[in-house]
Protein backbone atom coordinates (compact mmCIF):
# COMPACT_ATOMS: atom_id res chain seq x y z
CA UNK A 1 0.00 0.00 0.00
CA UNK A 2 1.65 3.41 -0.88
CA UNK A 3 0.94 6.65 1.29
CA UNK A 4 1.94 9.70 -0.08
CA UNK A 5 0.69 13.37 1.93
CA UNK A 6 1.46 16.53 2.83
CA UNK A 7 -0.30 18.53 5.14
CA UNK A 8 0.31 22.55 6.46
CA UNK A 9 -1.62 23.17 9.18
CA UNK A 10 -1.49 25.51 11.93
CA UNK A 11 -2.27 22.95 14.26
CA UNK A 12 0.01 21.15 16.65
CA UNK A 13 0.41 17.50 15.60
CA UNK A 14 1.68 15.10 17.22
CA UNK A 15 4.85 13.26 15.67
CA UNK A 16 4.22 9.39 17.41
CA UNK A 17 0.22 10.09 15.86
CA UNK A 18 1.84 10.53 12.55
CA UNK A 19 4.25 7.67 12.41
CA UNK A 20 1.93 5.47 13.74
CA UNK A 21 -0.58 6.47 11.13
CA UNK A 22 2.22 6.08 8.31
CA UNK A 23 3.43 2.95 9.28
CA UNK A 24 -0.14 1.47 9.35
CA UNK A 25 -0.64 2.62 5.66
CA UNK A 26 2.54 2.02 4.67
CA UNK A 27 2.11 -1.52 5.52
CA UNK A 28 4.95 -3.88 4.37
CA UNK A 29 7.78 -1.40 3.79
CA UNK A 30 10.78 -2.69 5.69
CA UNK A 31 12.34 0.90 6.57
CA UNK A 32 11.16 3.37 7.96
CA UNK A 33 12.93 7.24 8.36
CA UNK A 34 11.14 9.82 9.99
CA UNK A 35 13.11 13.46 10.68
CA UNK A 36 10.75 15.53 13.52
CA UNK A 37 12.41 19.21 13.85
CA UNK A 38 11.13 21.14 16.77
CA UNK A 39 11.21 24.34 18.35
CA UNK A 40 14.61 24.88 20.16
CA UNK A 41 14.64 26.95 23.17
CA UNK A 42 16.71 30.25 22.43
CA UNK A 43 16.61 32.61 25.72
CA UNK A 44 16.97 35.63 23.34
CA UNK A 45 13.55 34.40 21.34
CA UNK A 46 10.61 34.68 23.07
CA UNK A 47 8.02 33.77 19.87
CA UNK A 48 8.27 32.16 16.67
CA UNK A 49 5.84 32.78 13.97
CA UNK A 50 6.12 30.81 10.24
CA UNK A 51 3.87 32.43 7.62
CA UNK A 52 3.59 30.38 4.47
CA UNK A 53 1.03 31.05 1.28
CA UNK A 54 -2.01 28.94 1.08
CA UNK A 55 -1.59 26.56 -1.76
CA UNK A 56 1.13 27.90 -3.11
CA UNK A 57 3.42 26.37 -0.64
CA UNK A 58 1.76 23.26 -0.46
CA UNK A 59 1.54 23.11 -4.28
CA UNK A 60 5.63 23.14 -3.76
CA UNK A 61 6.34 20.99 -1.46
CA UNK A 62 4.25 18.31 -3.67
CA UNK A 63 7.10 19.29 -6.11
CA UNK A 64 9.80 18.32 -3.61
CA UNK A 65 7.67 15.07 -2.66
CA UNK A 66 6.91 14.27 -6.60
CA UNK A 67 11.29 14.68 -6.97
CA UNK A 68 12.02 12.38 -4.00
CA UNK A 69 9.47 9.86 -5.20
CA UNK A 70 11.33 9.81 -8.71
CA UNK A 71 14.76 9.34 -7.10
CA UNK A 72 14.12 6.87 -4.75
CA UNK A 73 11.92 3.65 -4.53
CA UNK A 74 9.40 5.29 -1.88
CA UNK A 75 6.17 3.44 -0.91
CA UNK A 76 5.13 6.20 1.37
CA UNK A 77 6.41 9.95 2.05
CA UNK A 78 4.50 11.98 4.69
CA UNK A 79 5.17 15.86 5.44
CA UNK A 80 3.73 17.41 7.71
CA UNK A 81 4.78 21.53 7.92
CA UNK A 82 3.29 23.41 10.96
CA UNK A 83 2.63 27.26 10.45
CA UNK A 84 1.89 29.95 12.83
CA UNK A 85 2.59 30.71 16.21
CA UNK A 86 5.45 28.12 18.30
CA UNK A 87 6.93 27.88 21.47
CA UNK A 88 9.74 25.81 22.43
CA UNK A 89 9.98 22.20 22.04
CA UNK A 90 6.50 21.85 19.72
CA UNK A 91 7.14 20.22 16.58
CA UNK A 92 7.53 22.48 13.30
CA UNK A 93 7.95 19.63 10.80
CA UNK A 94 7.90 16.18 10.33
CA UNK A 95 9.16 13.83 7.54
CA UNK A 96 8.65 10.26 7.18
CA UNK A 97 9.78 7.85 3.96
CA UNK A 98 9.01 4.09 3.63
CA UNK A 99 10.90 2.01 1.64
CA UNK A 100 11.75 -1.56 0.96
CA UNK A 101 15.35 -0.67 1.42
CA UNK A 102 16.95 1.71 3.96
CA UNK A 103 19.13 3.96 1.85
CA UNK A 104 16.48 4.58 0.33
CA UNK A 105 14.58 6.03 2.69
CA UNK A 106 17.14 7.97 4.83
CA UNK A 107 17.97 9.47 1.81
CA UNK A 108 14.55 10.69 0.58
CA UNK A 109 13.81 12.40 4.22
CA UNK A 110 17.28 13.62 4.12
CA UNK A 111 16.61 15.04 1.07
CA UNK A 112 13.08 16.82 1.27
CA UNK A 113 14.38 18.14 4.77
CA UNK A 114 16.96 19.95 3.24
CA UNK A 115 14.53 21.65 0.62
CA UNK A 116 12.27 22.30 2.78
CA UNK A 117 14.56 24.00 4.67
CA UNK A 118 15.96 26.47 2.01
CA UNK A 119 13.25 26.52 -0.47
CA UNK A 120 9.57 25.57 0.39
CA UNK A 121 8.02 28.83 0.81
CA UNK A 122 7.62 29.90 4.39
CA UNK A 123 8.80 33.22 6.52
CA UNK A 124 10.34 32.91 9.51
CA UNK A 125 9.53 35.67 12.01
CA UNK A 126 11.14 35.48 15.76
CA UNK A 127 10.54 37.80 18.49
CA UNK A 128 13.66 38.94 20.31
CA UNK A 129 13.12 41.09 22.81
CA UNK A 130 10.11 43.49 21.77
CA UNK A 131 11.20 43.52 18.01
CA UNK A 132 9.76 40.60 15.61
CA UNK A 133 12.34 40.36 12.55
CA UNK A 134 12.47 37.87 9.71
CA UNK A 135 14.97 35.11 9.55
CA UNK A 136 16.55 33.45 6.17
CA UNK A 137 17.88 30.25 5.90
CA UNK A 138 21.46 29.90 6.95
CA UNK A 139 24.32 28.93 5.12
CA UNK A 140 24.80 25.74 6.57
CA UNK A 141 21.21 24.55 5.00
CA UNK A 142 21.66 25.97 1.93
CA UNK A 143 25.22 23.87 1.58
CA UNK A 144 22.96 20.87 2.56
CA UNK A 145 20.79 21.33 -0.05
CA UNK A 146 23.34 22.27 -2.57
CA UNK A 147 24.92 18.60 -1.56
CA UNK A 148 22.01 17.04 -4.00
CA UNK A 149 22.75 18.64 -7.40
CA UNK A 150 23.52 16.02 -9.89
CA UNK B 1 -9.72 43.51 -10.13
CA UNK B 2 -6.30 41.65 -9.39
CA UNK B 3 -5.22 40.09 -6.23
CA UNK B 4 -1.75 41.27 -4.77
CA UNK B 5 -0.44 39.44 -2.12
CA UNK B 6 2.83 40.26 -0.06
CA UNK B 7 4.97 37.47 1.77
CA UNK B 8 7.93 37.63 4.49
CA UNK B 9 9.11 40.48 4.85
CA UNK B 10 7.30 42.60 2.13
CA UNK B 11 3.88 41.97 4.15
CA UNK B 12 4.66 44.35 7.04
CA UNK B 13 4.75 47.28 3.76
CA UNK B 14 1.70 46.21 2.42
CA UNK B 15 -1.16 44.44 3.44
CA UNK B 16 -2.89 42.32 -0.04
CA UNK B 17 -4.37 44.79 -2.28
CA UNK B 18 -7.07 44.42 -4.76
CA UNK B 19 -6.40 46.48 -7.71
CA UNK B 20 -8.14 47.16 -11.18
CA UNK B 21 -4.81 47.19 -13.52
CA UNK B 22 -4.19 49.86 -15.51
CA UNK B 23 -4.00 49.06 -19.26
CA UNK B 24 0.00 49.34 -19.84
CA UNK B 25 0.16 46.78 -16.63
CA UNK B 26 0.31 43.84 -17.75
CA UNK B 27 3.44 42.48 -17.26
CA UNK B 28 5.00 41.39 -13.73
CA UNK B 29 7.89 43.68 -14.68
CA UNK B 30 5.37 46.65 -14.86
CA UNK B 31 3.07 45.61 -12.11
CA UNK B 32 6.39 45.85 -9.92
CA UNK B 33 6.91 49.10 -11.33
CA UNK B 34 3.10 50.75 -10.76
CA UNK B 35 3.48 49.53 -7.48
CA UNK B 36 7.08 50.86 -7.02
CA UNK B 37 5.15 54.49 -8.43
CA UNK B 38 2.78 54.20 -5.27
CA UNK B 39 4.66 53.62 -2.60
CA UNK B 40 8.27 54.54 -2.02
CA UNK B 41 8.83 52.24 0.75
CA UNK B 42 7.42 49.08 -1.20
CA UNK B 43 9.59 50.00 -3.82
CA UNK B 44 12.53 49.72 -1.70
CA UNK B 45 11.40 46.74 -0.55
CA UNK B 46 10.31 44.89 -3.60
CA UNK B 47 13.69 45.39 -4.77
CA UNK B 48 15.78 44.02 -2.20
CA UNK B 49 17.40 40.22 -3.03
CA UNK B 50 15.12 37.30 -2.99
CA UNK B 51 12.28 38.98 -3.55
CA UNK B 52 9.90 36.05 -6.04
CA UNK B 53 6.87 36.74 -7.91
CA UNK B 54 4.12 34.11 -8.17
CA UNK B 55 1.65 34.62 -10.92
CA UNK B 56 -1.52 32.00 -9.90
CA UNK B 57 0.16 30.18 -7.78
CA UNK B 58 2.82 29.55 -10.35
CA UNK B 59 6.67 31.02 -9.71
CA UNK B 60 7.14 33.50 -12.60
CA UNK B 61 9.82 36.02 -14.09
CA UNK B 62 8.94 39.83 -15.22
CA UNK B 63 8.25 38.99 -18.34
CA UNK B 64 4.83 36.98 -17.67
CA UNK B 65 1.37 38.19 -18.59
CA UNK B 66 -0.84 39.56 -16.02
CA UNK B 67 -4.15 40.87 -16.20
CA UNK B 68 -7.02 41.54 -14.07
CA UNK B 69 -8.17 37.85 -13.19
CA UNK B 70 -4.81 37.38 -11.91
CA UNK B 71 -3.79 36.67 -8.11
CA UNK B 72 -0.07 38.05 -8.42
CA UNK B 73 1.72 37.26 -5.04
CA UNK B 74 5.54 38.96 -4.48
CA UNK B 75 7.87 36.95 -1.56
CA UNK B 76 10.69 38.18 0.35
CA UNK B 77 13.37 36.04 0.41
CA UNK B 78 12.47 32.38 1.60
CA UNK B 79 12.96 31.80 5.33
CA UNK B 80 13.11 27.65 4.98
CA UNK B 81 10.79 25.69 7.11
CA UNK C 1 18.50 16.80 28.71
CA UNK C 2 21.08 13.28 27.42
CA UNK C 3 19.50 10.38 27.01
CA UNK C 4 21.81 7.61 25.55
CA UNK C 5 19.99 3.63 25.81
CA UNK C 6 19.79 0.18 24.19
CA UNK C 7 17.59 -2.34 24.74
CA UNK C 8 17.87 -5.65 23.68
CA UNK C 9 14.92 -7.78 23.84
CA UNK C 10 12.16 -10.50 22.95
CA UNK C 11 9.09 -8.55 23.74
CA UNK C 12 7.44 -7.02 20.98
CA UNK C 13 8.20 -2.38 21.39
CA UNK C 14 5.72 0.43 19.69
CA UNK C 15 8.12 2.39 17.78
CA UNK C 16 6.03 5.56 18.64
CA UNK C 17 6.39 4.81 22.37
CA UNK C 18 9.95 4.59 22.70
CA UNK C 19 9.72 7.83 19.84
CA UNK C 20 7.35 9.90 22.87
CA UNK C 21 9.62 8.67 25.29
CA UNK C 22 12.89 9.67 23.35
CA UNK C 23 11.21 12.70 22.44
CA UNK C 24 10.53 14.11 26.12
CA UNK C 25 13.54 12.56 27.24
CA UNK C 26 15.79 14.76 24.48
CA UNK C 27 13.96 18.09 25.02
CA UNK C 28 15.73 20.80 24.12
CA UNK C 29 16.89 18.64 20.95
CA UNK C 30 16.38 20.58 17.34
CA UNK C 31 16.31 17.39 15.27
CA UNK C 32 14.91 13.75 16.16
CA UNK C 33 15.66 10.92 13.18
CA UNK C 34 14.12 7.90 13.89
CA UNK C 35 14.89 4.79 11.99
CA UNK C 36 12.32 1.63 12.32
CA UNK C 37 13.16 -1.39 10.74
CA UNK C 38 10.34 -3.79 10.34
CA UNK C 39 9.66 -7.27 9.40
CA UNK C 40 9.39 -7.41 5.01
CA UNK C 41 6.79 -9.74 4.01
CA UNK C 42 8.28 -12.22 2.49
CA UNK C 43 5.70 -15.74 0.94
CA UNK C 44 8.69 -17.92 1.06
CA UNK C 45 9.20 -17.20 4.56
CA UNK C 46 7.31 -18.59 7.52
CA UNK C 47 9.09 -17.46 10.33
CA UNK C 48 12.02 -15.37 11.13
CA UNK C 49 14.32 -16.22 14.66
CA UNK C 50 16.60 -13.37 15.79
CA UNK C 51 18.95 -15.01 18.38
CA UNK C 52 21.77 -12.74 20.30
CA UNK C 53 24.71 -13.40 22.61
CA UNK C 54 23.33 -11.63 26.07
CA UNK C 55 25.62 -8.92 27.57
CA UNK C 56 28.53 -9.34 24.47
CA UNK C 57 25.53 -8.50 21.62
CA UNK C 58 24.59 -5.09 24.03
CA UNK C 59 28.21 -4.53 24.58
CA UNK C 60 29.19 -4.63 21.35
CA UNK C 61 26.24 -2.19 20.10
CA UNK C 62 27.33 0.12 23.37
CA UNK C 63 30.57 0.33 20.93
CA UNK C 64 28.61 1.44 18.21
CA UNK C 65 26.25 4.00 20.07
CA UNK C 66 30.37 5.29 21.63
CA UNK C 67 31.53 6.26 18.28
CA UNK C 68 28.39 7.35 16.61
CA UNK C 69 28.32 9.80 20.38
CA UNK C 70 32.07 10.55 19.45
CA UNK C 71 31.19 11.38 16.03
CA UNK C 72 28.36 13.43 16.19
CA UNK C 73 26.89 16.06 18.14
CA UNK C 74 24.22 14.19 19.79
CA UNK C 75 21.86 14.36 22.61
CA UNK C 76 20.27 11.18 22.63
CA UNK C 77 20.33 7.99 20.87
CA UNK C 78 18.26 5.49 21.33
CA UNK C 79 18.79 1.87 20.09
CA UNK C 80 16.40 -0.84 20.72
CA UNK C 81 16.38 -4.30 18.83
CA UNK C 82 14.01 -7.38 19.30
CA UNK C 83 15.48 -10.75 19.18
CA UNK C 84 13.41 -14.27 19.47
CA UNK C 85 10.54 -15.00 16.92
CA UNK C 86 8.90 -12.33 14.69
CA UNK C 87 5.95 -11.97 12.74
CA UNK C 88 5.94 -9.79 9.05
CA UNK C 89 5.15 -6.04 10.12
CA UNK C 90 6.48 -6.33 13.20
CA UNK C 91 9.37 -3.76 14.44
CA UNK C 92 12.93 -5.70 14.41
CA UNK C 93 14.61 -2.10 15.08
CA UNK C 94 14.55 1.45 16.42
CA UNK C 95 17.37 4.15 15.88
CA UNK C 96 16.42 7.38 17.41
CA UNK C 97 19.24 9.76 17.69
CA UNK C 98 18.63 13.85 18.60
CA UNK C 99 20.64 16.77 17.96
CA UNK C 100 21.01 20.04 18.14
CA UNK C 101 21.85 19.97 13.92
CA UNK C 102 19.70 17.91 11.32
CA UNK C 103 23.17 16.55 9.38
CA UNK C 104 24.26 14.89 12.54
CA UNK C 105 21.18 13.28 13.76
CA UNK C 106 20.80 11.75 10.25
CA UNK C 107 24.18 10.59 9.94
CA UNK C 108 24.04 9.31 13.21
CA UNK C 109 21.21 7.43 12.92
CA UNK C 110 22.25 6.04 9.21
CA UNK C 111 25.70 5.05 11.00
CA UNK C 112 23.88 3.24 13.63
CA UNK C 113 21.98 1.47 11.66
CA UNK C 114 24.34 0.44 8.88
CA UNK C 115 26.66 -1.48 11.94
CA UNK C 116 23.43 -3.21 13.58
CA UNK C 117 22.73 -4.39 10.04
CA UNK C 118 26.10 -5.82 9.10
CA UNK C 119 28.46 -6.25 12.46
CA UNK C 120 26.14 -6.33 15.25
CA UNK C 121 25.96 -10.02 16.93
CA UNK C 122 22.68 -11.38 15.49
CA UNK C 123 21.36 -14.56 14.16
CA UNK C 124 18.89 -14.93 11.89
CA UNK C 125 17.18 -17.76 10.66
CA UNK C 126 14.38 -17.78 8.39
CA UNK C 127 11.93 -20.93 7.86
CA UNK C 128 11.57 -21.10 4.57
CA UNK C 129 9.08 -24.17 3.63
CA UNK C 130 10.28 -26.89 6.25
CA UNK C 131 13.81 -25.73 6.60
CA UNK C 132 15.16 -22.75 8.88
CA UNK C 133 18.18 -21.63 7.36
CA UNK C 134 21.06 -18.81 8.98
CA UNK C 135 20.80 -15.60 6.62
CA UNK C 136 24.31 -14.01 6.26
CA UNK C 137 24.46 -10.04 5.75
CA UNK C 138 23.52 -8.90 2.22
CA UNK C 139 26.59 -7.39 -0.37
CA UNK C 140 24.44 -4.27 0.22
CA UNK C 141 24.73 -4.29 4.09
CA UNK C 142 28.56 -4.54 3.58
CA UNK C 143 29.03 -1.77 1.04
CA UNK C 144 26.59 0.74 2.99
CA UNK C 145 28.64 0.04 6.47
CA UNK C 146 31.64 0.31 4.27
CA UNK C 147 31.06 4.09 3.26
CA UNK C 148 31.87 4.81 7.05
CA UNK C 149 35.71 4.26 7.14
CA UNK C 150 37.89 7.18 6.76
CA UNK D 1 34.45 -25.26 34.95
CA UNK D 2 34.91 -23.65 31.51
CA UNK D 3 31.48 -22.61 29.69
CA UNK D 4 31.57 -23.30 26.18
CA UNK D 5 28.89 -21.45 24.02
CA UNK D 6 28.22 -21.46 20.07
CA UNK D 7 25.87 -19.14 18.29
CA UNK D 8 24.38 -19.25 14.47
CA UNK D 9 25.03 -21.83 12.23
CA UNK D 10 27.11 -23.53 15.20
CA UNK D 11 24.64 -23.64 17.42
CA UNK D 12 22.85 -26.26 15.39
CA UNK D 13 26.11 -28.58 15.96
CA UNK D 14 26.19 -28.02 19.67
CA UNK D 15 24.84 -27.28 22.13
CA UNK D 16 26.43 -25.06 25.36
CA UNK D 17 29.51 -27.37 26.58
CA UNK D 18 30.77 -26.79 30.37
CA UNK D 19 33.76 -28.59 30.20
CA UNK D 20 37.18 -29.49 32.63
CA UNK D 21 39.77 -28.03 30.09
CA UNK D 22 42.90 -30.47 30.04
CA UNK D 23 46.09 -29.09 31.06
CA UNK D 24 47.49 -28.36 27.27
CA UNK D 25 44.22 -26.48 26.17
CA UNK D 26 45.04 -22.87 27.41
CA UNK D 27 44.27 -20.73 24.28
CA UNK D 28 41.41 -20.05 22.06
CA UNK D 29 43.52 -21.73 18.98
CA UNK D 30 44.01 -25.37 21.05
CA UNK D 31 39.95 -24.91 22.09
CA UNK D 32 39.52 -25.03 19.27
CA UNK D 33 41.49 -27.95 18.11
CA UNK D 34 40.47 -29.93 21.29
CA UNK D 35 36.97 -29.35 20.32
CA UNK D 36 37.43 -30.79 16.89
CA UNK D 37 39.23 -33.75 17.84
CA UNK D 38 35.92 -34.41 19.88
CA UNK D 39 33.42 -34.10 17.15
CA UNK D 40 33.96 -33.95 13.43
CA UNK D 41 30.51 -31.90 12.30
CA UNK D 42 31.87 -29.33 14.90
CA UNK D 43 35.28 -29.07 13.26
CA UNK D 44 33.94 -28.73 10.23
CA UNK D 45 31.49 -26.49 11.53
CA UNK D 46 34.38 -23.81 13.55
CA UNK D 47 36.84 -24.24 10.06
CA UNK D 48 33.97 -22.06 8.41
CA UNK D 49 34.41 -18.68 6.87
CA UNK D 50 33.51 -15.82 9.33
CA UNK D 51 33.47 -17.53 12.50
CA UNK D 52 34.81 -15.26 15.35
CA UNK D 53 35.54 -15.73 19.11
CA UNK D 54 35.03 -14.38 22.38
CA UNK D 55 36.44 -14.29 25.96
CA UNK D 56 34.62 -13.73 28.63
CA UNK D 57 32.00 -11.38 26.46
CA UNK D 58 35.49 -10.08 24.76
CA UNK D 59 36.46 -10.57 20.59
CA UNK D 60 39.62 -12.36 21.01
CA UNK D 61 41.80 -14.15 18.52
CA UNK D 62 42.91 -17.30 19.13
CA UNK D 63 46.27 -17.29 20.84
CA UNK D 64 44.22 -15.53 23.67
CA UNK D 65 44.91 -17.29 26.87
CA UNK D 66 42.24 -19.11 28.46
CA UNK D 67 41.18 -20.91 31.76
CA UNK D 68 38.89 -23.29 33.20
CA UNK D 69 37.31 -19.83 34.89
CA UNK D 70 36.28 -18.60 30.95
CA UNK D 71 33.19 -18.32 29.28
CA UNK D 72 34.20 -19.18 25.52
CA UNK D 73 32.17 -18.15 22.47
CA UNK D 74 32.07 -19.35 19.36
CA UNK D 75 30.41 -17.09 16.39
CA UNK D 76 29.04 -18.07 13.05
CA UNK D 77 29.16 -15.54 10.45
CA UNK D 78 27.09 -12.52 11.92
CA UNK D 79 23.53 -11.69 10.26
CA UNK D 80 23.07 -8.37 11.05
CA UNK D 81 20.07 -6.97 12.57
Amino acid sequence: MECFSITVSDSPFEPERAHADFRAAALGAGAIVAFTGLVRPDENVSSLTLSHYEGFTQSQIKNISEQARARWELSGLCIIHRVGNMVVGEPIVFVASASAHRRDAFEAADFVMDYLKSEAPFWKSETRGDMAHWVEPSARDIDDKNRWRS
Amino acid sequence: MATILFFGKLSDVSGALTVDLPQDVRSGAALKKWLGGRDAALQAALEQAGVSMAVNQQMALGDVAISNDDEIAFMSALSGG
